[in-house]
This record gives C-alpha cells, sequence and structure tokens, in this order.
C-alpha cells in the first residue's frame, strides 16, 4: 500500500519535473532555438580537425572537382577509387606528331589528351581518397581548403540522374582528332558498327587494314580534314575504289560547305592514291631515331642465346657513345668472348661497321627492306612457310629486293607450289616507293611556344594557325616566319613588339635543333624531394623560368641555386637535390 | 401533418429497418453496425416522449457501452475472418410461426385494450422527477436491480478469473 | 399522403435553413478549430523542441516573418493537399465500413457539439441534461474507432481500435465520476445551471480539496480519451503504424484529424465549463474592480473567457504530448483502474460528505 | 463546339490554371514523408529533422504509414531483400506521391554498384525516384535542397489536366 502511493507521489514529482522542462525550453525559445533557416541562411560548414593536417583532409563530403587543363591523365585517381566512379579516358598523340598537350600549371608537360573524365556523383562515397594520388593536385573535393579554388557545393540535387555525372574533360573533337584519336571518337560514336568491322576483316585480311590518310592529310584546315577523313573512313571501310571515295570526300566537303577550289587537286591525289596502305616506310622512318645503327638489326640473328648477349653489348656501347664501327666491334669483341662468334653475325655486324655512312646504309636497308608481313597473305600454310624460309635465308643473305623476290619464287617454283596469285603477292613484298624521303627536320623545330608570350589571345591564335599552316606545307623556317608576319598584317595585327616575338622564334632553330628537347628533359619532380614548401615553391619556380627561358641543364641548376641563394635558403640538402637534377641528364 | 409526425415516421422507419438489418444480416459486423443505428433509433422515440435522460442513457449505455461490447464479442469470436458465413438462419419457419403467434397477441391486445387519451405534454425536467421516484416509490426494486448487477458484476470477475491449481 | 409531402416542404423551409445554419456553424468551428490547433500544435512543439516549426508557407504572400511566428498557411496547405489526395480503398478491406466509420467518428464529434456551449448565448440547444448528452455523444465516436480498425483487415488497426476502444471506455468512468461529483454539488445536469451555481459560490475547482483533484482526474482522463500523448497507444508509431488509422488516406482520414481535434476542444470546453468557471470573468471571482464595467462580464466577454480557459488546456494538452513518452498498455490500464478510479470513488463519496458537513 | 467536362479541364483556362495553382501550392508545401530510413542516410535525415535543420520549416513532417505520406525518402542502401517491401510501400502511398532517392546507395547502388551481391542497383530501377540527393550520406541541407527541388517540380504539374501542357 505504501509502495502503490509513494508511486504516485513519484509519478507526480516527475510529471512536474518533465513538465518543467519543456516549459523552460519553451520560454527561452528566443535563446534556445537551433534552427537555421536553410535556403536563407546556410550552416558555416565546421572545420574539424579528424586526425589529418587540416590544409590536406576535406571532412565536408562536397562536390569532387577537376581541374582539367591540369590532368595529366595518369589515372592514379581513377585507380584509387574504390567504387570506380571515376572514368577516365586518354589519347596519347602519336610521337613527333605536331599535337601539343600543353602544361600543366605545376609545369609538367602533359603527354596525354583526355577527352574522357566523368565523374559518376551518384556512385561516388566522397572518400576523399582519389584526391591524394593526383600528382597534379587537380582533383579534389571543392570548398573547405579548397574553397580558393572552387567554391563549396555539396548540395546539387537533380530530378534525373544524369546531372550528377559530371563531365570535366573539355577536349573537343576537333582536338582529338587532331591528336589522332579519330579511331576513338568513331568508336566512341558507333559510327563503325558492330558487324561491318568483322566484314571488313575478312575481305581485306591479306592486304593491311591501314587506311592511308597521306593524301587527305594535304588539306590545311584542321576541320576540312576531319570532315574528309571522316568521309575517307568511311567509305573505304565500305570497301569502294579509291575514285569513288574521292568524290564521296569531296561531297562530304561541299554538303559541309567547305570546299574550296584548291582543293581540287588534293581530291584528284585521293583518287589516284592507294586506299589502303602498309605501315609505310616514311612513318617507320620518322619515328626512329635518326642517327647511330639500329638494334633491331641484331634480331635476325637465329640463335638465342647469340642474339640476347649481342643486344646486351649493342646497348653498353651505345650508352657509351660509339659510332656504328665502334658498336660493331664491341659486339664482336663479347661474341669472341662468349666463343659465339659465328660467320651470320659477322655479316649482320658488317652493316653497322660501314664506317661514316651507317645512317644512309640503315637508312637503305630499312627502307629497302621487303616486308616479310606480306607473305601473311599467302594461304595455303605450307606455302607461306616455305616462302617466309626462302625469304628469311634471301634477309639473312643481305640480297636486294628484287634478288630476295627471285629468291623466293625459284624456291616455290621448285616446290612446285607457285601459282600466279602467288607471285603478285610475293611481288608486292617490294615496298612500293622510293621517293618517300623523310622531310627534312628542322623546319619542325620551330617553337611554337614562343609565340605564347603574345598576350592577345585573338593575335595568339591567329599567330598559331598560320605557323601550324606553314609547318604543314613544310615550311622553312624563314618561310613559316615570313608566313606568320603576312597573316598577322592581313589581319591589321601587326605591331613591332609581335615582329620581335614572331622572329624569335627563327633564330632560335639552330640551336633548338642541335640539342633537340634535351634541356628540358630535366625533371622537375626531383626537386619534390625538399622537404620545405617555401623552398620547394621556389626552386620549382627558378625551374621553370629556366625552362621557359631555353636554358641548359647547367644554366638552369645555375639559376635555381642563385635564385635560392638570394633568398638565404640554399642549404645543402637542397642544393645536392637540384644538382641531382643533372645526373637524370646521361 | 406536423413536423414532429414527420420526423417521428422518419426515426421509426430507421429504427424498424436497422432492426430488420441486424436480424437478415449475414455478416455479424454489419448486424453489429445496424443496431448502432437501431439503438440511436430507438433514443430518438425516448426523445419523442420526452424523456431526455433515458435517451441519452441509451445513448451512453447501450451506444458507448453495450454495442461495443458486442463488437468485441463479435470480434474476439473464432473463425471471424469468414465474416460472410458466421450468421445463419436456418429454422426460418418454425421461428416465423412462432413471432407471427406473437404478432397476433400484440395486435389482438393493442386493439382491444381501451386506451385513455392523455393531454399533450410539455417539455419538463425529468432528471429530477426520476430521482425521486427511484429514491422513494421505487426504491425496493431499484435496490434489487442493483443486487442483480453486482451478483452479475462478481460472476463476471469470478469466471474471468485465473483458474488456481 | 399528400400531407406528408406538404409537411416535408414545410419542415425544409421553416426550419430546414436554421437546422443547416447550425450544422455549418458547428461545421466551421471545428474546421476553424483544427486549422488553428494543428498550426498551434505544430509550433508549441517546435519551441518545445528548440525547433522553429512551419515556416516557409503563407498564404496571399504573407509567411508570418521569419523569427517565430511564420509559415501561417501551413494548415490550409495541408487540409487541401488531403482533399485532393487519393482515397485509397485497400482491396481486401471492407469497404462498407472504411467508408462509413469515418463518418460516425465525426457525427460523434458533431453531435456532441449541439450540447456544448460557447458562451452563456452562444449554443446550439439548451439542454437540461447537457453535461450528459456530451458525455454520452462523445462516446459514440469509439463504436467508429473499432469499425474503422476491423474494416482496414489490418492487423495494426486492429489492435490499434481494440486498444483506443478499450481505453476510451475505461477512461469514460473516471471522467464520469469527477463530473458526476460537480453534478451532486450543484444539484444540476444543465450547464447554465452548473455555472450558474460557480457564478453564485466559486469556481468548482476551487470548491473543495475533492473538486479540485477531481479537475485533474477529469483532464487526464480527457486526454486519455482523445487518444493523445502520452496516452497514444491506438496509433503509437513505434508499434503499430498509425494505430487504426493505418489504412486511411485523403479525405477520409483528414475527418479523423479534424475529429480528434474537435475532440481535445470538446474535452476542454467542458473542463472549463464546469470546473473553471465556464464564462465567468476571473476577475469578478477574484473581485478584482467590483461593481465597474472593467468587470468585463458580458456576452461576448464570456465566449472571450470561455475561449482563453479552452485554449489553454489545448495547451497543456500539448504541453503533455511533447513532454512524456508513451505509457505502456499495462501502464495505461494500471493508470485508469487502480488510481484514478478508486481516486474518483473516494472523491465521490468524500464530497458528498462535505457537502452535509457544510 | 461542345466540350465534355473532361475535354473542358484539358484545355487551359484561367480558372483551370489558378486552381491548378492552388493545388500545387498545397501539395507542395505539404510534403509529408514516409521516413524510409535503410542505413546511414537514415542518420543524416534526422538531422534533417531535427532542431538545427528543422525539415518541418517547409511543412514536411514524417508518417509512419504509408497511406497519409506524400513523399518517400529511400534513405539508404537497398538491399535485394528489401526490394519486395519498398515496392510494396510504394504502392501502399496514396497519390500524387514522390519518391527522393537521398543517397548514394539508392541513387546507383553507391560502393556497392560493382560488386554488391545483395543490394539493388539504383532504387529508380523498382521506382519512379523524382529527385537524386548525392551524397554518400548527404548533407541535411542537400536534403533539405532536394525537398525545394521537389517543391519546384511539383509546382510544374497540371493535376487538374491529364496531359501536361
Amino acid at each position: 500500500m505504501s509502495e502503490y502511493f509513494s508511486n504516485i507521489v513519484s509519478g507526480l514529482k516527475s510529471f512536474t519535473k518533465g513538465l518543467q522542462l519543456t516549459m523552460q525550453h519553451f520560454n527561452n525559445r528566443k535563446k534556445l532555438v537551433a534552427t537555421l533557416q536553410y535556403p536563407h541562411e546556410k550552416w558555416p560548414i565546421p572545420e574539424r580537425n579528424i586526425g589529418f593536417e587540416l590544409e590536406e583532409y576535406n571532412v565536408i563530403r562536397s562536390r569532387l572537382e577537376v581541374d582539367i587543363e591540369d590532368c595529366i591523365g595518369c589515372l592514379k585517381c581513377e585507380r584509387a577509387c574504390p567504387v570506380d566512379c571515376i572514368k577516365i579516358e586518354t589519347i596519347k598523340p602519336p610521337k613527333g606528331g605536331d599535337f601539343d598537350c600543353g602544361v600543366t600549371t605545376n609545369g609538367t608537360q602533359k603527354k596525354m589528351l583526355v577527352p574522357r573524365f566523368s565523374i559518376d556523383m551518384t556512385e561516388c562515397m566522397f572518400c576523399n581518397l582519389c584526391v591524394f594520388p593526383c600528382p597534379e593536385e587537380c582533383i579534389y573535393m571543392v570548398g573547405g581548403p579548397n574553397s580558393s579554388k572552387h567554391e563549396i557545393e555539396y548540395e546539387f540535387a537533380a530530378r534525373e540522374r544524369s546531372p550528377l555525372i559530371f563531365e570535366f574533360a573539355v577536349a573537343t573533337e576537333k582536338e582529338i582528332i587532331a591528336a589522332g584519336g579519330i579511331d576513338y571518337l568513331n568508336k566512341k560514336k558507333g559510327i563503325v558498327p558492330d558487324e561491318k568491322p568483322k566484314e571488313v576483316k575478312s575481305t581485306l585480311k591479306k592486304t593491311e587494314p591501314k587506311l592511308n590518310f597521306e593524301a587527305v592529310n594535304a588539306f590545311t584546315d584542321r576541320m576540312t580534314r576531319a570532315l574528309a577523313k571522316k568521309a575517307f573512313t568511311a567509305g573505304a571501310r565500305a570497301g569502294s575504289d579509291a575514285a569513288t571515295v574521292a568524290t564521296q570526300v569531296k561531297s562530304a566537303l561541299v554538303d559541309a560547305d567547305k570546299f574550296l577550289p584548291e582543293y581540287e587537286s588534293i581530291i584528284e591525289n585521293i583518287a589516284s592514291s592507294p586506299l589502303m596502305t602498309s605501315a609505310g616506310p616514311t612513318t617507320e622512318l620518322k619515328a626512329k631515331p635518326a642517327s647511330g645503327p639500329d638494334i633491331k638489326l641484331l634480331n635476325s640473328i637465329t640463335d638465342k642465346m647469340v642474339r640476347g648477349t649481342a643486344k646486351k653489348a649493342f646497348m653498353a656501347a651505345k650508352r657509351a657513345g660509339k659510332d656504328g664501327a665502334g658498336i660493331s666491334d664491341d659486339i664482336k669483341k663479347a661474341l669472341t668472348d662468349a666463343g659465339k662468334l659465328t660467320d651470320e653475325v659477322i655479316a649482320i655486324l658488317k652493316s653497322f661497321s660501314v664506317p661514316g655512312n651507317s645512317e644512309v646504309s640503315n637508312e637503305s636497308s630499312v627502307a629497302s627492306a621487303p616486308d616479310i608481313k606480306k607473305l601473311n597473305s599467302i594461304e595455303d600454310k605450307m606455302v607461306r612457310g616455305l616462302a617466309k624460309k626462302s625469304f628469311m635465308a634471301a634477309k639473312r643473305a643481305k640480297s636486294s629486293a628484287a634478288d630476295t623476290v627471285a629468291h623466293i619464287l625459284k624456291d616455290l617454283k621448285e616446290a612446285d607450289k607457285l601459282t600466279a596469285d602467288l607471285e603478285d603477292i610475293v611481288k608486292s613484298i617490294v615496298p612500293d616507293t622510293v621517293d618517300a624521303t623523310p622531310a627534312p627536320k628542322t623546319e619542325f623545330n620551330l617553337d611554337i611556344k614562343k609565340l605564347n608570350s603574345i598576350e592577345d589571345k585573338m593575335v595568339r591564335g591567329l599567330a598559331k594557325k598560320s605557323f601550324m599552316a606553314a609547318k604543314r606545307a613544310k615550311n622553312s623556317a624563314a618561310d613559316t616566319v615570313t608566313n606568320i608576319l603576312n597573316d598577322l598584317k592581313e589581319a591589321d595585327k601587326l605591331t613591332p613588339d609581335l615582329e620581335i616575338i614572331v622572329k624569335s622564334i627563327a633564330p632560335d632553330t639552330v640551336a633548338a635543333t642541335q640539342a633537340p628537347k634535351t634541356e628540358f628533359n630535366l625533371d622537375i619532380k626531383k626537386l619534390n624531394l625538399i622537404e620545405d614548401k617555401m623552398i620547394r615553391g621556389m626552386a620549382k619556380k627558378a625551374f621553370m623560368a629556366a625552362k621557359r627561358a631555353a636554358s641548359t641543364p647547367e644554366e638552369t641548376v645555375a639559376q635555381i641555386e642563385a635564385v635560392l641563394k638570394e633568398n638565404d635558403k640554399l642549404i645543402d640538402e637542397v642544393q645536392t637535390t637540384v644538382k641531382s637534377l643533372l645526373e637524370n641528364e646521361s | 401533418m406536423s413536423m414532429s409526425e414527420l420526423v417521428f415516421i422518419f426515426i421509426a422507419a430507421l429504427t424498424i429497418s436497422s432492426a430488420f438489418w441486424v436480424v437478415f444480416s449475414n455478416n455479424l459486423i454489419y448486424s453489429a453496425v445496424a443496431l448502432l443505428f437501431t439503438l440511436f433509433g430507438v433514443a430518438g422515440l425516448y426523445v419523442f416522449l420526452f424523456a431526455d435522460f433515458i435517451a441519452a442513457t441509451q445513448v451512453m449505455v447501450y451506444v458507448g457501452g453495450i454495442l461495443v461490447l458486442i463488437i468485441f464479442g463479435v470480434m474476439l469470436t473464432n473463425q471471424i475472418s469468414e465474416s460472410t458465413v458466421t450468421q445463419t438462419n436456418r429454422p426460418r419457419l418454425l421461428a416465423g410461426v412462432i413471432a407471427f403467434i406473437i404478432f397476433l397477441m400484440v395486435a389482438y391486445i393493442s386493439l382491444t385494450t381501451q386506451w385513455h387519451e392523455g393531454t399533450v405534454q410539455t417539455a419538463e425536467k425529468t432528471t429530477t422527477v426520476i430521482g425521486d421516484m427511484i429514491l422513494n416509490e421505487y426504491l425496493l426494486p431499484f435496490e434489487a436491480v442493483s443486487l442483480v448487477l453486482l451478483a452479475a458484476l462478481l460472476g463476471s470477475a469470478l469466471l474471468s478469473r485465473k483458474q488456481h491449481g | 399522403m399528400s400531407g406528408f409531402w406538404q409537411a416535408t416542404m414545410d419542415l425544409i423551409t421553416s426550419y430546414g435553413s436554421l437546422i443547416s445554419l447550425a450544422g455549418l456553424a458547428i461545421f466551421g468551428v471545428m474546421a476553424v478549430n483544427a486549422l488553428v490547433a494543428v498550426y498551434f500544435e505544430r509550433k508549441v512543439s517546435a519551441f518545445m523542441q528548440d525547433r522553429l516549426g512551419p515556416m516557409e508557407v503563407g498564404i496571399f504572400g504573407f509567411k508570418g516573418g521569419r523569427k517565430f511566428w511564420g509559415g501561417i498557411g501551413q494548415t490550409l496547405a495541408d487540409a487541401l493537399k488531403l482533399l485532393t489526395k487519393e482515397d485509397v480503398l485497400p482491396d481486401k478491406s471492407d469497404k462498407a465500413l472504411m467508408i462509413l466509420s469515418p463518418f460516425i467518428i465525426f457525427v460523434g464529434a458533431f453531435v456532441t457539439f449541439v450540447g456544448v456551449p460557447f458562451s452563456s448565448y452562444l449554443l446550439i440547444s439548451r439542454f437540461d441534461i447537457g453535461i450528459f448528452f456530451i458525455l454520452a455523444m462523445s462516446s459514440v465516436g469509439v463504436v467508429g474507432i473499432i469499425l474503422a480498425g476491423w474494416g482496414s483487415n489490418n492487423k495494426w488497426s486492429l489492435y490499434g481500435s481494440l486498444r483506443s476502444a478499450a481505453q476510451i471506455i475505461s477512461y469514460e468512468i473516471p471522467a464520469g465520476l469527477s463530473i458526476l461529483l460537480v453534478v451532486i454539488t450543484a444539484g444540476t445536469l444543465s450547464i447554465h445551471g452548473i455555472v450558474e451555481w460557480q457564478a453564485e459560490h466559486r469556481w468548482f475547482i476551487f470548491h473543495s480539496p475533492f473538486a479540485f483533484i477531481a479537475f485533474f482526474i477529469y483532464f487526464i482522463s480527457g486526454v486519455a480519451e482523445t487518444n493523445r500523448t502520452p496516452f497514444d497507444i491506438p496509433e503509437a508509431e513505434s508499434e503499430l503504424v498509425a494505430g487504426w488509422m493505418t489504412e486511411f488516406s485523403g479525405f477520409r482520414w483528414a475527418l479523423f484529424f479534424l475529429s480528434e481535434y474537435a475532440n481535445m476542444l470538446i474535452i476542454s470546453l467542458l473542463a472549463s465549463v464546469v470546473f473553471l468557471g465556464g464564462w465567468l470573468s476571473p476577475m469578478a471571482m477574484f473581485d478584482i474592480f467590483p461593481e465597474s464595467w472593467m468587470i468585463m462580464d458580458g456576452a461576448l466577454w464570456g465566449m472571450f473567457w470561455l475561449l482563453l480557459k479552452a485554449i489553454i488546456l489545448i495547451f497543456v494538452m500539448m504541453w503533455f504530448r511533447w513532454t512524456f513518452p508513451r505509457l505502456r498498455v499495462d501502464q495505461l490500464m494500471y493508470l485508469c483502474w487502480k488510481v484514478l478510479l478508486p481516486f474518483s470513488l473516494v472523491n465521490l463519496v468524500a464530497v458528498s460528505i462535505w457537502e452535509l458537513l457544510f | 463546339m461542345k466540350l465534355t467536362l473532361l475535354e473542358k479541364y484539358d484545355q487551359d483556362n484561367i480558372i483551370v490554371g489558378k486552381v491548378d495553382e492552388l493545388i500545387n501550392w498545397a501539395r507542395s508545401n505539404s510534403q509529408w514523408y514516409f521516413q524510409f530510413g535503410l542505413a546511414c542516410c537514415a542518420i543524416e535525415m534526422m538531422a534533417a529533422a531535427a532542431p538545427r535543420h528543422d525539415l518541418e520549416r517547409f511543412g514536411a513532417m514524417p508518417r509512419a504509414s504509408p497511406r497519409q505520406s506524400d513523399v518517400m525518402i529511400v534513405a539508404g542502401t537497398v538491399t535485394l531483400k528489401m526490394v519486395e517491401r519498398v515496392r510494396r510501400l510504394y504502392e501502399q502511398m496514396a497519390d500524387p506521391k514522390y519518391v527522393i532517392s537521398m543517397g548514394s546507395c539508392s541513387n546507383s547502388g553507391g560502393p556497392y554498384w560493382q560488386h554488391g551481391y545483395h543490394v539493388l542497383k539504383g532504387v529508380d530501377q523498382i521506382l519512379p525516384v523524382d529527385i537524386y540527393i548525392a551524397g554518400c550520406p548527404p548533407r541535411p541541407e542537400a536534403l533539405l535542397q532536394g525537398l525545394l527541388e521537389l517543391q519546384k517540380k511539383i509546382k510544374e504539374e497540371t493535376p487538374l489536366r491529364k496531359k501536361t501542357v
């Protein structure tokens, strides 16, 4: 009974106490109301330290943002992403091509074009893990420590999913085509349906499926070229002959209102030149280092062991800076040491040791080298094997192309396998043309970057355009300069300052050809070893300045050191780091 | 025909028709709902007799109490899920005969009785009169009813108790 | 039978307008009450929880400011939305009952208003048995609740409705006994009689210590009868989704809401009439400015005082709601049968003795 | 030119337009949300309803029953076992009904979109989602903004006319 009453009493007590509490809150609402009225006032994002360095870690769970002009396409963020919500596609421009991917703000030369960089924020789990690996610090969460780069943004609800998939890449179609990504583009657009390539493959298997863009490339305007290429590709894939393809290209251009009378000759050229081409000796030549004997010559050595030893010696000799004769001597010596020196090898090495004209011999050997791959179009396995065998024998014997063909034909005849078709194929292994001598290289070394110092965007664009046109037309340096100047004059934009800048392209050409690119091979990343942020920044700045001035490596290092010394920051450690830049040089 | 007669007809019709529904509906729950209208109609008839206290008591006790208990009982019945076949009216012939006999008796009495015609009553306070009568004139029946109710109360408490042992 | 039609026409022409006017008035009171009370409730709950409550919804471009009392049009928007919402009748439900039950509940509240006064002059009908009528009619709603739960053919609804019915029937007893105490003292069931008695003597709540306790018993029982927190086990969200209202949507659910808030108003009005002096001004009771115009005791003032008392009581109900956690079923029944009922019985006896002695 | 009532409503006129506006105003400002917290996003949803952000400012209050709620906030990972329930609860909501997909998991499967053998890859595969809110989980502000976006969307509707103009 007493419990009953005590229960009632305690019940009443807690009853009143509870009412008091809520009444307090009700009465003090002016002080206690905690609400922030969202669209009108926003909650300041708390900058909480959650154990990482505050400046580097973003706890806001805001949107990811990419400064795409800084992206080098290294795919590190894509790999770091635990949920694979980042999707990057890159195009590597062909080596030696005229496409310039640009430079990041950190000074890294970009080597890839990034035509796709999409982040699906509906899949993103806001873990921030993609931010750390980025070498250029171009992917980050907006706001917080990054608010200087981008305003904070975490409210972006949408009525559909697609707006939440952010596409950062800004590469235009033109740029992609210019970077040699036409295949990529076609694939992306679905121009090549799945079934057609199969047909093409089955019919064209015997020949090289590569298209011969030589004639089409003669179009100077980018847009026109792209259009022409498109039409050309479509026509060629459909299996039309050259004349029809040429008319197709022409009609495509006319449709797009891009056709000019001077293109007539190019169209004719297309009609007369073959649609398909082999990889083409010209391009091969371009791609290859112009000096020194080619290591690939050693591939004709049959014995694996011998080949390996020879190659090793070759590399060592090359590194030591020896010429063709020296290299062959070295190889010979190495092989004698190993007791592997055979007549075969000596014959091969002879091509190295022709004194003084290693380059020429190399060129001719490669240029006139009959292509064994052409033999692949022989259908019968037995016959193919036979043909290849005699091909190799002829090659080893250093026969000329015509000799090789004769040799193969003779062998086939002996085996009683020679048909008219075969004869055609075998004869086709002789390279078509010899006139594709490599274009003189010097013209290409004009530095378009020099034009970057033009301040007016419009003028810069104009100048670059005519530069590129000149380059494509393979003009000499002087011609290029006058070309640019003329163009600018026409546009009524030529000032004395400009003239100086434009002319500055030319004088450098000589130097540029002599030390092509080596100066820039200094690795700025080596400077990352400097621990102090301040010093690092300073050093990098000086490095970039030196780079822009096209200084030699030694000069660069000296300049960096001077800058650091001025600011009294040149510590021993730093000095060694800076000096280590030079070590890379070799 | 005056307005009060009109309302009376309406209420009487409601009472009778819903009473029929109570009896003839196959669904017990619907019967209970119909009973709600019947009880309301009866309360309305009480009002016509100027017995407002009784009418209110009717609503309070029968609608608010008894009817709810009935519905409770129906709901807690087993196999209520097959609600359509929970009520059957099988021995209709027998019931009809008995009901007809009762009807004849009532009709005979109501026709043969010498009805005494009174004056039209006006609305008066009935509560005090009822209280007076219960505690003076009809004290014995009142107390008897109390005892019966008490016995019922105790009986139900005994029945609903947990069995020990 | 031509007399029958004649009478019908007479009825409609002479009384129809009057009756429908009264009906409209009651419906208007209920609707306005729900609109205001819901807004009030949301604001009260918000302030007790250090929030702001509805702020962004205004009517006619008026939002009511950004500081505290914003969102004036909130309940209007709610009501309009509920009216335009789909009326879902589940396939396996008892559709007749689902359609009927909201109206039974609504009519229960509606008819009760016939006996509820707003001031000494402003009331629909002046019953001799006023209080008894109100108590009787407010018990009709239970049937509707049970039928709603049964008709939904949903276990949560059925549980909720059974709980609700059990709760309302149980709490009607202490509530009735507490009011009986007043009836015994005043010697009348009429609302006017009771208020007149209080005008002659004093407010009932100050009449005797037992009457004071009776007021609290009545009020607590009243809160329980309206199924409000802490007695909202019939619609306990954590157990029964939304109790007997689970399957109802749109307009019919709005009727439930309307009835619930109407019941709150009824309970509060009855409590203030019976225990707090009805339309009597507190100044008259405490003899502030006697015999002057400042006594503020007239028809309209009476309405003001009565509504003020009722609104304060409604506020207390909301205060309860946002303070206390929900009771368990057994606690609920314990409170009713083992605390409130014995106390009200003892009260009844004690007040009778008090009346005999003084 | 005779028009049936339905055709009349299908036409644009000032009354229909204004009533549309009124209904849209009511609907957009009274989005009672069906709390559907399935994982961590539910915590942020609670935070949005809690005093600091106070979802109720926009007239949105939580309802436990799908019948009385207007918008379903799917907050969290929808596992394949849950799919059936999500779908059923959505179907139990009364028209007009809306769905807010909150967080990466319900947007697309989130962290599980590739290898989650047990997770639905986006709740939009089973429900017509109106608003997608990105975040893992989204901040409460993002939810509030999503609600505002939903209000904008509702205001573009034409409830009286079947066809959208």
